[in-house]
This record gives structure tokens, C-alpha cells and sequence, in this order.
């Protein structure tokens, strides 16, 4: 992102925590807030999905809504992701902003012609006459000890899809600013919550309808040593490791990718030049995971920066395990220290 | 303690095989509309057959025709509300055309150009392109009708597709939707026996595939799709259906796909010649002619009039399409997004300078 | 022209609410047979008791209740033959426990442990384990069936859902295979009213769910799933006429889920009070036990006795489930491929250092 | 690949090639011929898709199987991608050996849950108690001048997925010795045949049934200067382009990686150290494509070995265009000498 942006945003953080008339709110609570907001100020925005209107969403990210917004812009659909998706399209060619739930991220994948066929084709198929302004948001990752196939961290197949944006919140703040900012954006957008910090952590959050830019990766902590690159739930061990480093006397610059597609390479190889060191984190699987293609980006545009191999801490490429093993799955503070150490190793 | 339930799909057929009105004309459809409709459709079956030609000289890409269902789209065309959204499938030229598609544009998107989907005319402005993946416009046309209800206005989205289509999941999802919703949507099934090579006996045991309705809670009827007249009528009410808030037809339009799966086929290796030879004999334009011949609607001087126009407007049509240059490179990147993120803008760059420095050998023209 | 052809779907109940036959009782359904049924229903509600419980007190992950739907799932594990192969949802606790998986099993599964699907009976090795993913399941049991076919084997499939998994795409593809293909198999469809907090009426308009199967070309229809006598009846019957090559038959079997969609759920969010209460009136147990006792099938003396053993063995179960140590964190590889490739040795043995490191502080219990 | 595999492959390459008695077949018939010779060995073989049947495949890859192996074996599917993944799972987990196939890979993403969810962790999810030995065989890739959606290179989307292996012959000699080794594996595999070059060479490949590693990249032609890494059809230009450079006296080595995952990078690596330089080929669009593994492996184990960044030549992050424009959409020879020119300024 550029200087302007960056001290913009990097204020607005500074400035929100530092208000304490502001409600404090969890991440789920902040998602709640910015659909509420967003459907306040824009009545074409209706959101749909599976038990998100009687009910309230099975994490309660859409809880209420349906009260204040009636049940035609609240809508329960039937049990049936392709739909879900397919209709989601169908609105969004006609003006309509839907912000579409998948219930678990693991139950996507039945929606992937829509999104890969149609919702990040429509404007190009067109030229421009008709567009899809639409948002399918998705809780995904492990770790909450949930039964299988709902702890999916499958977001580098959607990074791979021309044409539609993914964005990842790691905060109750960036959650509010983010979706606001996906709501209002032109184009197909795949948010995904962490639902292991769906509730980990309150923050303050002006409900002020502000966003927060879509293109830019976000400095959670600026340092010289080495580079640590993470999003999602992920950012909270990384921001942990980094504390533990600083006890070592090594200074990690904490960048918190956000914006995983289209990827802002710039604030990442400007922080690599500086430190010369990067360690990517990521629970995804490690082949082909978005940390490949940063890592890629790095060799390619950055080779000359390097002082050490780039690094990844991810999760194996093998099935998550059911929970009895899911923490011997997920990288933890203590695999990022290691890796992060190693690295001052190279001069 | 035993009870049974009972369902009924109905059958209609108003202009037979032999051009006869088994039952009197639907008032709802005028002698104009009739011509209009049969002009229509001997329009579509010469620019099918030129559009075909193209392809074989390799001046188009490959090419689904329309052959055979000329009846099915003309009555979608014909009985529309201009405000109505039109979702097809891709052997519904005649139903664009009437919507207000050009039949340039039909060529240039065969032709591999993006912009043949950029419809000119604002009629059909709000209307869905050509659909390649099968079935999936039907999540489309429900989503776009739910949009209608939503806004409470009193418009319906026509939405078609084949046989083969009627097995997909996405087809069977949103005929549900649409029962559940009660939605402004008419979906109709080109039944023309045929998947490619599957026939339809192989893609479901049903007898009909307007049975499927039944299990959506939603009206199916079973309609000839070679006549005209028993189209445009069923439409119109299923249109009124929708438009009244009444909710979703489902129409099974039985007809013959008369010609191969497209231009990349070749039907005879797996469909018998007789059956086609059988098929030619319902065709749907042969029968609207007898009718309105016999019925003094229509004269052997209009024939030679529509033909003369049709012709010529079909030349027009061609040296129009032979004429527009392939788009710039770099639109493969202007209508990626709203606006092109920074992070694609070397990319972008690279495209323009790249076609830049071949353009010296000049724009490449339809081979 | 207008025919009508009509379509028809039958409801049937045998036992009624205040358990009294409605006719007399089958044939092929023997006293013992009633016994065994009975006394499976009441073992698994007391498993399903203790599980909740289990989870409660952070022993078990989230768990999906069978309260309510214990006649349809026993049904099945009593009419099915050995070598007939289930597919089952994630509320047929009782099926699999009569296919010969063990209630310990079951837990290990809803522990957060694979080996819960690792059945060590011979008797349901060919089983397919819970599915998750919503009616993604049916196509499986299309695939067995296939296999059989092809194998041209004497043996059947027998599926389960929800209701709410008849508006998945893959429910209704795979019912529409087994019209097209005629396969041997037996689709059971547990209607408890709810998917989650969505009720049946929004899941779909028709009247029914059985009469989704008009549109497939397969036998449909509706029994009172609360209904053990009918629901093994009607169970045998498309068995028989599955394993006699005569089609596959999809049975409607209504209930209600009478708990919380799963214990992480809160139905008093959505769900009416009154509904509930209404559907205890309508529960299965109760009234088999009724018809047992009155017809002298069954006395008190048999009730403590079952009781007694029911208490012991849910007690043996706990304790052998309890006892079992997490699996290696390494066996997150061992069974990825049949042989590791070399390509993943590297972060098999990450895994295991990672854990050899950390096992000075002891294996993972349940907590 | 280990030394003596390695030799054994190119040997047998090069044997193949000087045997003259053996017919010359094309893709499409090297395909066919696997699918024929394996039916023959093993009853447990059954092959399904839309129009593969009665019609042979809409490319002729199984032409004339249901005349010799019957409609039990040979099944010709209702027009549905869910449930044909679907059914061959089933059918796998009863001990067949399905082959399906999708018509395009651009109907391959209704298929995905089936995919993801199903065939890749039956084993896992049941401790090896089920198991899933099936192949799904997709045409893929660009250039033939097909509508909208019939060019897709998405291989990477499944290169992500653990417990699943991904395949892409290159070569008539190839495709029949790989789809032999799939369809015996005991685990699913994704097989993507390169549709560009179906028919675009002709090679003698013996009928004999032997089937070749799943697990090595295959070196297609020795050099010093660079590695030139590949897969499917733009293996061809990259081979050209090895050509061009050898005029110019570059000497660049060429990887076809042919089993993309897993992925052998051993020989890779191997081979980089050896170079110095590497440049990545690949049609698929370059964000999260495949291509960006490679390299941040490289960026990871070969940091050292590295005299140059790792470059991509890709598609572009963007829709395929329609066929008008599909030759600007993919990767040239040209750009491919261009970029591996540029590689030898660095020393
Ligand atoms: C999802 C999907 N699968 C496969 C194809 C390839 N394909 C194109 S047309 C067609 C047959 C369609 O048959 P039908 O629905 O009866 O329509 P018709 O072409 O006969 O009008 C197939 C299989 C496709 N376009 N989309
Ligand atoms: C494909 C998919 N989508 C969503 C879910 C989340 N989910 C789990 S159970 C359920 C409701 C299922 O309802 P129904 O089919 O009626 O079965 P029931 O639980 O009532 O027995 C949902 C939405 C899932 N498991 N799979
Ligand atoms: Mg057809
Ligand atoms: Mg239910």
C-alpha cells in the first residue's frame, strides 16, 4: 500500500484502540456490526444463506438482522451451496449487493463452478454490461474442535481465480473495515472468517461506516531482523512469535496479509529489502498454499534482498486430523520462533 | 392405514404434425403475431445455416444449432415482456434475436469475441449471455427472479436449457428454489431427445421431464415444442402465472435436435438415420406455414418477400461481423475488474506491449 | 390437444400414535424380531443420552442426537441383509450399531478420533463411514450400486439423509441415476421437520418429499417413520425388490427431531415449544412398547432386564471409550496414501519429532 | 527420481522411440490404448463420462472400448460432474477401479466436493479400512480455438488438495505409461490430458502394458546453463525454446514435472544446482498456479544454488480470452528465449 494509506490506516488502528467510549466487540460481533451498517446505508445489500435469518447464523454473525431488515432482505435458503452461490450471481447481475454465508468453509466446495465459472467471469464476459458485485463469506480454519470437514483452509483455491478478490480479517477491526470495504466493492469478493478467533479477542470498534482499503497488506508491527507474514488466525501465534523473538533481541516486522488476492507485493519485498529475512505462516497445507506464491514472488523479485531461504511454517499437506490431533496439525508460536530463529543464522 | 396422493402433468399440442388447429386459435394470439413469429423463424433457420457455413470455411468457431427448435425460442421471443429478463441457454438465437440481440453479436461470440455478449440495444440490457456450463443459469435465473421479488416488481425471468441439463444438479436445485419462493420464473426444457449422444431415455427413467416439477412443488406440463401456436400460448399464461405472483411453470418443450450437437459433432455415429428421418417430418416451421397458408394468413408472395429480406439481411449481417478486428489484447485485463487492481497493472502492460510489438503484422482478422 | 397423465405416492402407517395396529401385522416381521427392535431403540436412546451427556462435560465433540428417529435407523439394521452395503447420515447411531459397529465406535468418531470409522467387525467392513457433507453420500451409494450391478451381484444399497438433503444437487442426481440405471438401492430420507432451524416448508413446496421421486422414475412414498412395523415392512419390500433387480425405491420416513440439531445447537432460538411437545405425543418407543406390552410380547420383567443391560453396556462402553489413548500424530500420514510418497517423508517425521518432543509431557486424553 | 529409475525412464525413452515396428499413435490413441490394455489385465476396470460410450468421447479417447469391453464397463453417465465423481468414489470404495471422465476441465468444479471432501481422504478417514483407486481424467488447456470455458488450466486448484495425486503427460509415450500407472495406484489421481497437443505428435508407443513412476519429474533433454521446467502442452514450446537457446549457446535443461503432486523436487533442485537459473513454464494463470510451488521451493532449498531469480512465464492472471485472443493469453516460445536470454546477464 502506499505511504499515504499506510499512516492512514496505521492511525486509524492506533486511533480506534485508543477511544474507549467505543464499544469493545469480538470479531463475530464486529461482522454483525458491519452488515448492519451496510444494509442501513445501502438497500441493496441482502444477505442470504443457510440458518443465518431465524436463527441468526450458526456462530451468530448474522444474529438480528432479520428483525431489523425483514425477511426479504434476510433470506434462509434451502440446503443447497450451488444455489446459494448460483443465486448470489443471478442478484448481483441486477444491482443487488448479496452478501452470500457458506456455513463452514468445508462446504464450498459445491459452489466452485458458480465462483470460478460465473461470478468471477461475469463482467469480463460481458464487458463491463453486467457485473457481480456480490460477497460470499465463509468461517474457515481449525482448531474450535470440530468434527471434520470444518476446519477447511482451503483460501489458495479461490487465490488461484482470476477475477474475484479473497480477503481474510484478523481482528475485530479489520473484520468491520474489510467487509464493509468487500460489501462495497464492484466485483466478486470471498471472505473468510477465522472462526477460531470468532470470539478470541474484543476490541473497540466505532461503528463509523469506514472501510478499509482491499489492495494493501496491513504492518501490525514494524522490526529490521526478519519479515513474518501471516494472516487469518494465524496473525495471533505470529504477533506471539514476534514477542518471544523481540525477548531474544531479534526485531520481526509483523505483516498481516489481509488481501490475499490480488496480493500487495509491494509492502512485502519494501519490508524484505529492509530485513532480509522472511518467514511465511500460514495452516493451510504447504503445497501450492498462498505462501508459495509469496514465497515465488520473493525469488523472483527479491532474490538479491535475501539473506536466508525463505521460510514456511504452515500446515502439513495431509488431512487436517479430527480434533484429538488437530494441534499437532496447526504451526504453532513455538514452530515460528524455531524457523525464525534458524534464519539469524544467515548473515 | 394406507392413503394415496395424486399428481397430474398435463399434454397439449394445439397445431399438429400436419399444420391443423387441433382446437380454436387462443385469441391471445393475433394473425400479426403468427406472421411475425413464422418470419421469425425462417429468419433464425438461414442465418443457422449461414452461421454453420461460416464455420465450415473457418470464419466462426465451433457452433450449436439451433435446428428443430426455432418454435421453442420464437415463443419465448414473442411472448416476453420487454421488462421480463431472458436467461438462455445456447440454442436460443431466435429468442434473442427477438429480445434484441444482434445476430452480429450472436456471431462474434461464436466467433471468440467477448463483445458479441456486450448487447448494443438497451432492450435486452439486463438480460443474461449465452450460458456454457449446463444448467447453471438456472441458479442465475432464480437468483435474478428472487431479485424481482425482493423489489416486489411484477416481472418473470424465462430461463431454458436441454434434456440433458434436467439431470444436473444446479437445474434440479433451482426448480426447488423456485417452488419454495414461489418465484416469478418460467423454466423451459428444450427437449430435443438428445445430450450430444446421450439420448434422452439414458438420462432419466421418468416419462416426462416436466414430471420433475412434482417433487418442487411447482406446475410442469408437457408442451409440443414444434408447435408454434401451443408454445406461444402456454407461455403466455405461464408469463402470466409469474407476472401475477402466481409462481413458476415449468415447461418440457418436446421437439428433434434435427442437426448435430454443434459444428465439432458428427450425429451419425451415434444416432440412427431413421429416427432423424421421422423427426424431419414435426418440424415446426413446415407445419406454421401450412396453418397459416391454408388459413390465408400467409401467401406464396410473402414467402418470396420474407426470403428476399432474409437474405439480404443476413449479408448484412456477415459483412458486418467479417468486418469488426479482433478486440485489443489488453481487454483481457480492462473488464477483469471494476477497476484494474495495481497489482495486475504489469501484467496489464505486458499484454499491450507484447500485442504492440507484434501489431506490426496487423490486427488478426476472423480466419 | 390435452391428455393428463398422473402420478401417484402412497403414505402408509401400521402402528399408530397410541400404538394400535391399523392392520394386521406383517408376516415376515416375527415377535423376536419386534423384541430385538425394541430393545435396540431403547439401548441406543440411552447411548444417545449418555453421548449428549458426554459432550457436556467436554468428553465428546459436538454430537448430533438421534432422539426421535430411532425406528427408522433401527429398521434399517434389522431388515438389511449382511452383505448389503449402508451408507448412512450422521443420525443412524442404531443402524450402524446392528451393521455391527460398535457403540464405542461411534463415540471415538464424535471424540475427534478417526479410528471411529475403522469399523473392526467384518460384519460392516464394506460400510461407507458417517458423511458430513450433506447428501454428498447419495452419490456414493449410486457408485456401490453400480458396482453391484455391474458385478451383477444380488446385493443392495441402502441410503440415509435428512430432509433438508433433499435440496443438495447430489441428492437428486444420484436419485435420478438409480431411475435411469434401475440400480439396487433403497434411498430413506429421515424427514424430522427441521434442518436445523429450517423447517420442512422452506425446504420445499411440494407435499411431500417422496414425490421427488416421480421426476426420477422411481418408486416413491411416504410411512410414518415413527412407525417401527411399517417402517420394517415397507423396508423389507424395497429390499426384496431391490435385491430381486426390480429398482430402487425412495421412502419418505416421517419423524421429528425431538433434541437440538447437534449439542452445539439451541432449537428453543427457532423451534415452538407447543410443535415440540406435539411431537413427543408421536414419539416411536413409546408406542412399539405399547403394542409389545398389550399383545403380551413384552412385560415389565423384560423392561427392568433390558434396562439393567442396557446400563451395563453403555457403561462398558464409556469405560473402553475413555480409555483409548489419542492416535500417533504421525497417523496423519500413515494412512494419507497407501504408501507414503517420498516427497512427504520430510514432514512425516516433522510430525513425529514434533510430537516425540512433546510426549514428555504425556498422550492427549479426552478431556 | 532416484539415479536408476531415471536411467531406466530415459533409456526405455529413447528404446521406444528407435523401435520402428512399434505404431506411431497420438495422444488421444496412447490414452485409448492405456485404458484398452489395462481393461484387458484387470476386470476390476470400468471407465464413465458423458458421450464416452456409444460416441467414443467427444475426443475420441475412448473410442471402440464399449464395443470390446461391453455397456457394463463402458458407461455412458447422465450429464452430471457431482454425481460422476461421486458414483466413482462409490464404486472405488467397493474395490473397482473406476476411470472417469470429465468432458472439459472447465466441467470439472461441480465436481470438486467430491473431489476434496471424498476421494482424498476416504483412506485417511477410515484408517485404510476403504479405499479410493479411481482416476478422473480431464482434457485441458487452451489453443484450439473451443468456446468460452473449454480452455482451462486449473491444475493447481488440485495440486493443493492432500491425498490426491495430479498427472499430465506430455507425450503420446507418456500419457500411456502414466494413465498405466494411475489407474493402478491405489489412491485417487487426477490425470489432465493437454488437449493442444492431442494430435499434435505422432510417437511409436509399445502396447506392452509397462507403466511408468508417479513420482518423478522426467528430464526431457540435458543442459548446464539453466533449467527450463514444464508440463503438459507447453512442454513443446519449452522444448523449442531449449532449441533456440542452444543456438545462442545457452545450454538449458528441460523438466517436463509430469506428476505436478506430488510434486519430485528432488530432481528440480538437483538440477538448479546444476544451472543456477530456472525459469518456470506454465499455461495455467500465474497467481497460485503451480509454477509458484516450484519456485518457493526453490526460494526455500536452493536459495544458494540460485545466480538469478526464478522466473515465471505464465498465463496471465486473467480470464483465458476468447479463441480471437487465446494466442495472446498463452505463453510463447518467444517469451520463454526472452526470458531465459535475460537470465544470462546474471553470473
Ligand atoms: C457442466 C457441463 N458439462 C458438460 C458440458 C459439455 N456439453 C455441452 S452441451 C452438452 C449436452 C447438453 O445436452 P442438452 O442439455 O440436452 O442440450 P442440447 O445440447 O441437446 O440442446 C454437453 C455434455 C457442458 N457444457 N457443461
Ligand atoms: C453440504 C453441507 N452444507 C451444510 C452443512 C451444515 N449442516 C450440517 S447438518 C445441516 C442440516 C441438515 O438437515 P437435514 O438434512 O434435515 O438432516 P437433520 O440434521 O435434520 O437430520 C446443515 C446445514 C453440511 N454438513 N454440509
Ligand atoms: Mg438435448
Ligand atoms: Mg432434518
Amino acid at each position: 500500500m502506499n505511504d499515504a494509506v499506510k499512516d492512514a490506516v496505521i492511525s486509524s488502528l492506533n486511533k480506534q484502540s485508543s477511544v474507549d467510549s467505543v464499544k469493545s466487540v469480538t470479531l463475530v460481533e464486529a461482522v454483525n456490526m458491519a452488515l448492519a451498517s451496510e444494509m442501513r446505508r445501502d438497500a441493496d445489500v441482502v444477505i442470504l444463506g443457510e440458518d443465518i435469518a431465524v436463527n441468526g447464523g450458526v456462530f451468530r454473525t448474522t444474529a438480528n438482522l432479520q428483525k431489523e431488515f425483514g425477511n426479504k432482505r434476510v433470506l434462509d435458503t434451502p440446503l443447497a451451496e450451488t444455489l446459494i452461490a448460483g443465486i448470489t450471481v443471478g442478484m448481483a447481475s441486477q444491482g443487488l449487493k448479496p452478501v452470500a454465508e457458506i456455513q463452514f468453509m468445508g462446504f464450498i466446495y459445491a459452489a466452485m463452478e458458480q465462483i470460478i465459472s460465473h461470478a468471477s467471469r461475469l463482467r469480463n464476459r460481458t464487458r463491463g454490461r453486467l457485473s457481480c458485485p456480490l460477497v460470499i463469506r465463509a468461517p474457515f480454519g481449525g482448531g474450535i474442535h470440530a468434527p471434520e470437514h470444518h476446519c477447511e483452509s482451503t483460501e489458495a483455491l479461490f487465490a488461484h481465480i482470476p477475477g474475484i478478490r479473497v480477503v481474510i480479517p484478523s481482528s475485530p477491526l479489520r473484520a468491520y473495515g474489510l467487509l464493509l470495504a468487500a460489501i462495497r466493492n464492484p466485483d466478486p469478493v470471498i471472505f473468510l472468517e477465522p472462526k477460531r478467533i470468532y470470539r478470541a479477542v474484543s476490541q473497540p470498534v466505532p461503528d463509523n461506516g469506514e472501510a478499509l482499503p482491499l489492495d494493501t497488506c496491513f504492518t501490525l508491527r514494524e522490526g529490521s531482523d526478519m519479515t513474518l507474514i501471516s494472516w487469518g488466525a494465524m496473525i495471533h501465534e505470529t504477533l506471539e512469535a514476534a514477542t518471544r523473538l523481540a525477548e531474544a533481541n531479534i526485531s520481526a516486522e509483523v505483516i498481516d496479509v489481509a488481501t490475499i488476492s490480488p496480493l500487495d507485493m509491494d509492502t512485502i519485498c519494501a519490508s524484505v529489502a529492509k530485513t532480509g529475512r522472511c518467514v511465511i505462516v500460514h495452516e493451510a497445507a504447504r503445497s501450492n498454499g498462498v505462501g508459495g506464491e509469496i514465497a515465488a514472488c520473493l525469488a523472483e523479485q527479491s532474490l538479491f534482498d535475501l539473506k536466508a531461504p525463505v521460510v514456511r511454517v504452515t500446515g502439513y499437506d495431509t488431512i487436517m486430523p479430527y480434533f484429538r490431533n488437530e494441534q499437532h496439525y496447526l504451526p504453532s508460536t513455538a514452530m515460528i520462533v524455531e524457523a525464525a530463529q534458524k534464519l539469524m543464522s544467515y548473515q | 392405514m394406507k392413503s394415496t396422493q395424486t399428481f397430474d402433468i398435463s399434454h397439449s399440442c394445439l397445431l399438429d404434425a400436419t399444420g391443423q388447429l387441433t382446437d380454436s386459435c387462443p385469441t391471445s394470439i393475433s394473425a400479426e403475431h403468427l406472421r411475425q413469429a413464422y418470419a421469425t423463424m425462417v429468419l433464425i433457420r438461414a442465418f443457422d445455416q449461414k452461421a454453420i457455413a461460416l464455420q465450415r470455411t473457418g470464419k466462426l468457431g465451433t457452433y450449436p444449432s439451433i435446428l428443430g427448435q426455432e418454435a421453442i425460442s420464437t415463443a419465448i421471443g414473442m411472448t416476453m415482456q420487454a421488462d421480463d429478463v431472458f436467461v438462455p441457454y445456447y440454442r436460443d438465437q431466435a429468442a434473442q434475436y427477438l429480445r434484441g440481440v444482434s445476430l452480429t453479436e450472436i456471431l462474434l461470440y461464436w466467433g471468440g469475441d467477448e463483445r458479441g455478449s456486450n448487447y448494443a440495444s438497451p432492450k435486452c440490457a439486463q438480460d443474461m449471455p449465452v450460458c456454457v456450463p449446463i444448467a447453471t443459469q438456472y441458479c442465475h435465473a432464480a437468483g435474478i427472479a428472487t431479485a424481482m421479488k425482493i423489489r416486489a416488481e411484477k416481472r418473470a425471468v424465462v430461463v431454458t436449457c436441454g434434456d440433458g441439463a434436467t439431470s444436473k444438479g444446479d437445474f434440479l436445485e433451482s426448480l426447488n428454489l423456485a417452488g419454495t419462493w414461489h418465484l416469478p420464473m418460467v423454466m423451459v426444457v428444450n427437449n430435443n431427445q438428445w445430450a450430444i449422444s446421450t439420448p434422452r431415455a439414458k438420462q432419466c427413467n421418468a416419462q416426462t421431464l416436466a414430471q420433475k416439477a412434482i417433487g418442487a412443488g411447482v406446475q410442469g406440463l408437457v408442451v409440443d415444442g414444434n408447435d408454434y401456436v401451443g408454445m406461444a400460448y402456454e407461455l403466455q399464461k405461464a408469463l402470466s402465472r409469474a407476472h401475477a405472483g402466481k409462481g413458476p411453470t415449468l415447461i418440457e418443450a418436446t421437439s428433434y435436435r434435427l442437426g448435430d450437437h454443434t459444428t465439432a459433432d458428427d450425429a451419425s455415429r451415434y444416432r440412427p438415420a431413421q429416427e432423424l428421418k421421422a423427426a424431419w417430418e414435426k418440424e415446426p416451421i413446415k407445419r406454421l406455414r401450412h396453418y397459416l397458408q391454408t388459413t390465408g394468413l400467409w401467401t406464396d408472395a410473402d414467402e418470396q418477400a420474407l426470403l428476399l429480406q432474409v437474405k439480404a439481411d443476413i449479408d448484412q449481417v456477415v459483412a458486418d461481423y467479417t468486418s469488426i478486428a479482433a478486440d485489443a489484447p489488453e481487454s483481457m485485463f480492462t473488464y477483469l475488474f471494476e477497476e484494474l487492481p495495481s497489482a495486475r497493472l504489469n501484467q496489464y502492460q505486458q499484454v499491450a506491449n507484447a500485442a504492440a510489438s507484434r501489431a506490426v503484422g496487423g490486427g488478426s482478422h476472423h480466419e
